[in-house]
């Protein structure tokens, strides 16, 4: 484990972006955001950033391909690039987390070369949450806040960051910063993850449990009366899905631009009524059937296809930006009943 | 030597009855009005809907002029007051977001007024040619 | 860098085919006028005309044609309004082939088939059709039930009555629903006249069509005495990726665009009554 | 004033229950915590003593909801109105959005809300409660204990410059009825329209570009009722799920301030739920003020049956032109 003293931070980022585009979550008007580290810009103390890290991988919109037309002529652009090498710096443990839900998806056959090239070329160092919110409910999913995944964990004290690589990209990062970095025992990280680990178990959503749900439940929930109350005044708006982390459906859409065409991919809601538009019909004609499709996905759907493993992870996003304050952790008491609350 | 002087798109959208016509008699008369207007017809000054305006901006315009019958002489009796009201507001708040006013204007133009009609064109396109190109409102996946 | 599946192949449709008011057939090759991927029996593609939209269509060709391959398109939304507007010569952009096809290697095997189709349900079973009539001798008894709203709605009619119908082994069975000038065959529903001519369950039946025509298709075999694990049927729903990315045709955790379109109905009855 | 409580709200509801002159109410059901309160219809007293909330966190304008609920059923509907929605309510009147026999509203006093935003924006994210009681909220916090915070302090934006505490709408009220107050709601346009071109194009820059084109702001908004949107209809041109630059964001927001401009009541449904926190409630304001400055003072949804002004006109209207300049000053 190696440490650096927090007035060394910036140095360490001016190293670091000297090979690679380095983004921080910085505060800004209506909360943090990750941004390009420039010389002096600082990073945000804020527990988590409004959006997810997800855009670094899968952007709310990408061009996918263009078209030029002329006559009956198509001509068929593919001007995908070689991504740059870059760094996430400071991202939390349910976010690390969510690159893994993602990573079935786009990862598995046939592989989104798109999201792969990014991810390949993408270097995560996470945080450690030092001060979780109310809102918080990781723990529930098997997330360890106080030991996130990535390429470095990271670890910040009052006076020093403490790192540990966990994969070989992270070993080079930090051998790229090991002038400004030293040695150290991991008592203060420990202590640290002894701290977190009992705040963790105070948190009021730290007894929502996913017991009730997971592969093979879709006939027992798809039904449940309790859809119709859930669903009765969803707004059919995309804020869930837009900061959700694991959220990953996406439109596929042309532009006409005024030489040719170019065709993006885009995220999608399944709270939209056109979602599942066909010139004949809808096949979720109520916001009751997409409001259930998001929630089924998250706890039984996506289990189903991948070995139990839930689609979300407790960040705690919905929960603070829902229009009328409906979000996963409603939907699960009230579908798993009493047991969960 | 090339010269490489800049000429600013402008796009016209002119009512049938008046505009259009002042247009046209603009033309049979032969008065010179720059080329980089586009006029494009529509059936009353109030059938241009906002995002008319918008739309020919993200094309790749840099000026959109509305023009109509004069107030009163409206072919459907009182479109041409919506338009007025509409547009107030809407340039107005182009204005507010900070997109330059000198962009976007209305003229009332009747049949009979090609002398008009090509000096309010030379004067909308002079002004827009200062302005240089429409930076603010713009997609620049139409700007190739 | 790794292929890409959303990236399209460019194709050019060659030869235009109206079917019937509403439908036509659209041929297509690549531009060196070779197929442009293999395909297995129930399997789709995406067609696409940049600027309008990306659709997906059954390949009603079957996969023995080894020159071109084969779409029929009903007119009903964007893209297919667009690509009824077009003339031979358009190029079009075409991915695929996605999904699973219909079992015809293993299951079908030997065994007699009986194929239930209405209106342009015909599209992909066409291709199933030509493909079993084209390994004759590995299957049994084939028996066809078509039926459309009149008589220029048959789709492939030619086809069905020139070469389908002078088979050995093949029977076709066309009725329409309503009575019609020039129709001397038969008149009424589709799940009707299948139960009317009484199958016996010796055999596997697959169903397209519109989904009320399924529905009672369905309860017409069963009351024959048919098995749900007989009979298979093939779905659409709204698709934009094709590969079960991007997360709009899922009936329950099955994506119809990669675990499907063809399901079984014992499979379908495990779903959620979503499609 | 008498302090509008969720106990007097709940006897309100019993009596008009089992009376019979409504058949649910629409109301607020508790959350997780003390300030995440979702709408829900209660058709039982029971129920609503067990789930029925109404505390400073209420702010949500149920105008819009009663369009669906009206729907639904016979009976009527019992709502509890604050000023400001009885404003929307009048205007979705006026659009003949649904029928006024089905709906029983009681008005009800109020004295400000809270924006939680606001609360977690003085003490950090931990808020394990808070008392809303008094006019100083006790917050509990996970890491720094309880904190005390004036009322005033941490009251939305838009009812720190409330419009009215007057009720244009109602069957019965509780409590007394308020006068329409002169607020200082046009403080902050005055300000925008001061700065020079660049620097309001900076600001609605920053603003806008952190828009993530969830739709929330439509799809809460009582004047957005159309049954499809133009931003949904795949012929517009303009159905773009995500902001591919700033061009569709300023699109976006333009277009979805000018279809409201002269029904917008300024209820502020708009700016308290976008995630992002963007102020649109500034882009309304300015149509606002500008018709009121134009076109003499026009309060959406006062009275019902009153033609919006955009729909409307004089002969002596102000030309564009004049109407450009005149915001300068």
């Amino acid at each position: 484990m190696r440490k650096i003293s927090l007035s060394n931070l910036d140095k360490a980022f001016a190293l670091i972006a000297e090979n690679a585009k380095l983004y921080i979550p910085v505060d800004g008007k209506g909360g943090a955001s990750f941004k390009l580290w420039q010389e002096g810009v600082k990073m945000s103390d804020a527990l988590n950033t409004v959006r997810s890290a997800k855009d670094f991988f899968f952007p709310q919109m990408e061009t996918l391909m263009e078209f030029k037309t002329e006559g009956k002529n198509i001509e068929i652009i593919d001007n995908r690039q070689e991504k740059e090498d870059f760094v996430v710096f400071g991202v939390r443990a349910c976010d690390v987390k969510s690159f893994e839900i993602l990573d079935r998806v786009f990862l598995s056959e046939p592989v989104d070369s798109y999201y792969a090239s990014r991810r390949e070329k993408g270097v995560i160092v996470s945080l450690a949450c030092g001060r979780p919110s109310e809102t918080c409910f990781c723990k529930t999913f098997g997330i360890d806040a106080a030991n996130p995944a990535g390429d470095i964990t990271a670890w910040k004290t009052e006076t020093d960051l403490y790192l540990l690589a966990n994969t070989e990209k992270g070993e080079k990062l930090l051998s790229a910063i090991s002038s400004i970095t030293e040695d150290c025992d991991g008592k203060a990280v420990e202590e640290q993850k002894k701290q977190i680990s009992a705040i963790m178990e105070k948190l009021p959503l730290s007894n929502v449990t996913t017991e009730k749900f997971g592969a093979g439940k879709t006939k027992e929930y798809f039904d449940s009366p309790a859809w119709d109350e859930l669903s009765s005044h969803c707004l059919g708006c995309g804020t869930c899905t837009f900061v959700c982390p694991t959220c990953q459906c996406y439109d596929i859409k042309d532009f006409k631009t005024n030489e040719g065409v170019q065709r993006f991919r885009c995220w999608d809601s399944c709270m939209y009524s056109d979602f599942t538009l066909m010139a004949h019909g809808n096949s979720r004609a109520s916001q009751k059937e997409r409001f259930r499709q998001r929630f089924m996905h998250k706890l039984v759907y996506y289990p189903d296809n991948n070995d139990g493993m839930f689609s979300c992870v407790g960040c705690g996003r919905c929960l603070t930006k829902c229009p009328i304050s409906m979000n996963i952790v409603k939907v699960m008491k009230t579908l798993g009943g009493k047991e969960n609350d | 030597m090339q010269v490489n002087e800049y000429k600013p798109k402008i796009v016209a959208f002119c009512c049938n009855w008046c505009s259009y016509a002042g247009a046209d008699l603009a033309g049979s008369n032969r008065l010179a009005y720059p080329a980089e207007v586009k006029v494009i017809r529509v059936p009353c000054s109030c059938r241009v809907n906002p995002m008319f305006i918008l739309r020919a901006f993200q094309r790749g315009a840099d000026g959109v002029i509305l023009c109509g019958c004069h107030p009163g002489d409206c072919h459907y009796t009182s479109g041409n007051y919506y338009t007025r009201r509409r547009m107030a507001l809407l340039f107005s708040m182009l204005d507010y977001l900070g997109i330059e006013k000198e962009r976007t204007r209305v003229e009332w133009v009747s049949a009979a007024e090609g002398a008009k009609f090509a000096a309010t064109m030379n004067d909308f396109v002079k002004t827009v040619t200062a302005l240089g190109e429409n930076k603010r409102l713009e997609d620049l996946r139409c700007k190739k | 860098m790794i292929n890409e599946t959303l990236i399209p192949k460019l194709g050019v449709i060659t030869e235009i085919r109206q079917d019937t008011p509403d439908i036509k057939t659209f041929r297509v090759v690549s531009p060196e006028g070779k197929k442009l991927f293999e395909h297995r029996p129930g399997q789709c593609a995406m067609l696409s005309i940049p600027g309008i939209g990306e659709a997906m269509f059954s390949i009603t060709s079957s996969p023995t044609n080894t020159e071109y391959m084969e779409f029929s398109i009903k007119k009903c939304g964007c893209v297919t309004t667009w690509l009824h507007a077009a003339e031979p010569g358009q190029n079009v952009t075409v991915r695929g082939p996605y999904g699973n096809p219909f079992p015809v290697d293993d299951v079908f095997a030997g065994k007699d088939l009986l194929f239930v189709a209405g209106g342009v349900g015909l599209a992909p079973l066409r291709s199933v059709i030509n493909y079993c009539r084209h390994y004759r001798d590995r299957y049994g008894k084939i028996d066809i039930v078509y039926g459309s709203r009149s008589k220029d709605d048959l789709l492939d009619y030619q086809e069905i009555i020139n070469e389908w119908a002078t088979d050995s082994g093949v029977n076709v069975h066309l009725t329409i629903d309503r009575e019609q000038e020039g129709w001397d065959g038969h008149v009424g529903f589709v799940p009707n006249y299948v139960k009317e001519l009484g199958f016996d369950t010796n055999k596997i039946a697959v169903l397209c069509g519109p989904p009320i025509m399924i529905k009672f298709t369905l309860e017409g075999l069963r009351s024959l005495g048919f098995e749900k694990t007989q009979v298979y049927t093939t779905l659409e729903l709204r698709m934009k990726c094709g590969v079960g990315k991007c997360g709009r045709c899922n009936v329950g955790s099955k994506y119809v665009c990669k675990d499907g379109p063809v399901f079984r109905f014992d499979e379908l009855d495990e779903l959620p009554n979503e499609y | 004033m008498q302090k509008i409580t969720r106990e007097v709200l709940i006897a309100k509801a019993e009596e008009l229950l089992s009376n019979g002159t409504v058949s649910k109410v629409l109301g607020l059901k508790k959350g997780e915590f003390s300030y995440d309160q979702t709408p829900a219809v209660f058709t039982d007293i029971e129920s609503m003593k067990k789930d029925f909330v109404f505390d400073d966190f209420s702010g949500a304008n149920f105008s819009k909801y009663l369009i669906k609920e009206t729907k639904k059923g016979e009976g009527k509907t019992l709502v509890f109105l604050k000023p400001c929605d009885t404003y929307s309510f009048n205007q979705l009147l006026t659009e003949h959005r649904f029928d006024r026999e089905k709906v029983y509203v009681v008005g009800i006093a109020c004295d400000g809300m809270v924006d939680i935003k606001k609360i977690k924006n003085a003490f950090g994210d931990g808020i394990v409660s808070v008392d809303a009681t008094t006019d100083t909220l006790k917050v509990e916090t996970l890491y720094d204990g309880v904190k005390e915070i004036a009322k005033a302090e941490v009251l939305a934006e838009r009812c720190r410059n409330c419009k009215s505490k007057k009720h244009v709408a109602y069957d019965e009220l509780i409590g007394e009825d308020g006068e329409v107050i002169s607020s200082n709601r046009f403080d902050q346009v005055d300000e925008l329209e001061k700065m020079t071109a660049d620097e309001r194009f900076a600001f609605w820059q920053n603003e806008l570009s952190r828009c993530i084109r969830c739709n929330a702001c439509r799809d809460v908004c009582p004047a957005c009722t159309c049954e499809k949107c133009v931003f949904d209809n795949p012929n517009s041109g303009v159905q773009n799920k995500a902001a591919a630059n700033s061009f569709e964001e300023q699109m976006f927001h333009i277009i979805r301030a000018f279809h409201v401009a002269g029904r917008c009541t300024d209820c502020g449904e708009c700016s308290r739920v976008c995630p992002q926190q963007i102020p649109l409630h500034l882009l309304n304001r300015k149509f606002i003020k500008d018709i009121n400055g134009f076109y003499g003072d026009y309060q959406a949804g006062e009275e019902v049956g009153n033609r919006a002004p955009l729909v409307n006109y004089t002969k002596e209207d102000l030309e564009p032109s004049e109407a450009v300049n005149k915001g300068d000053k």
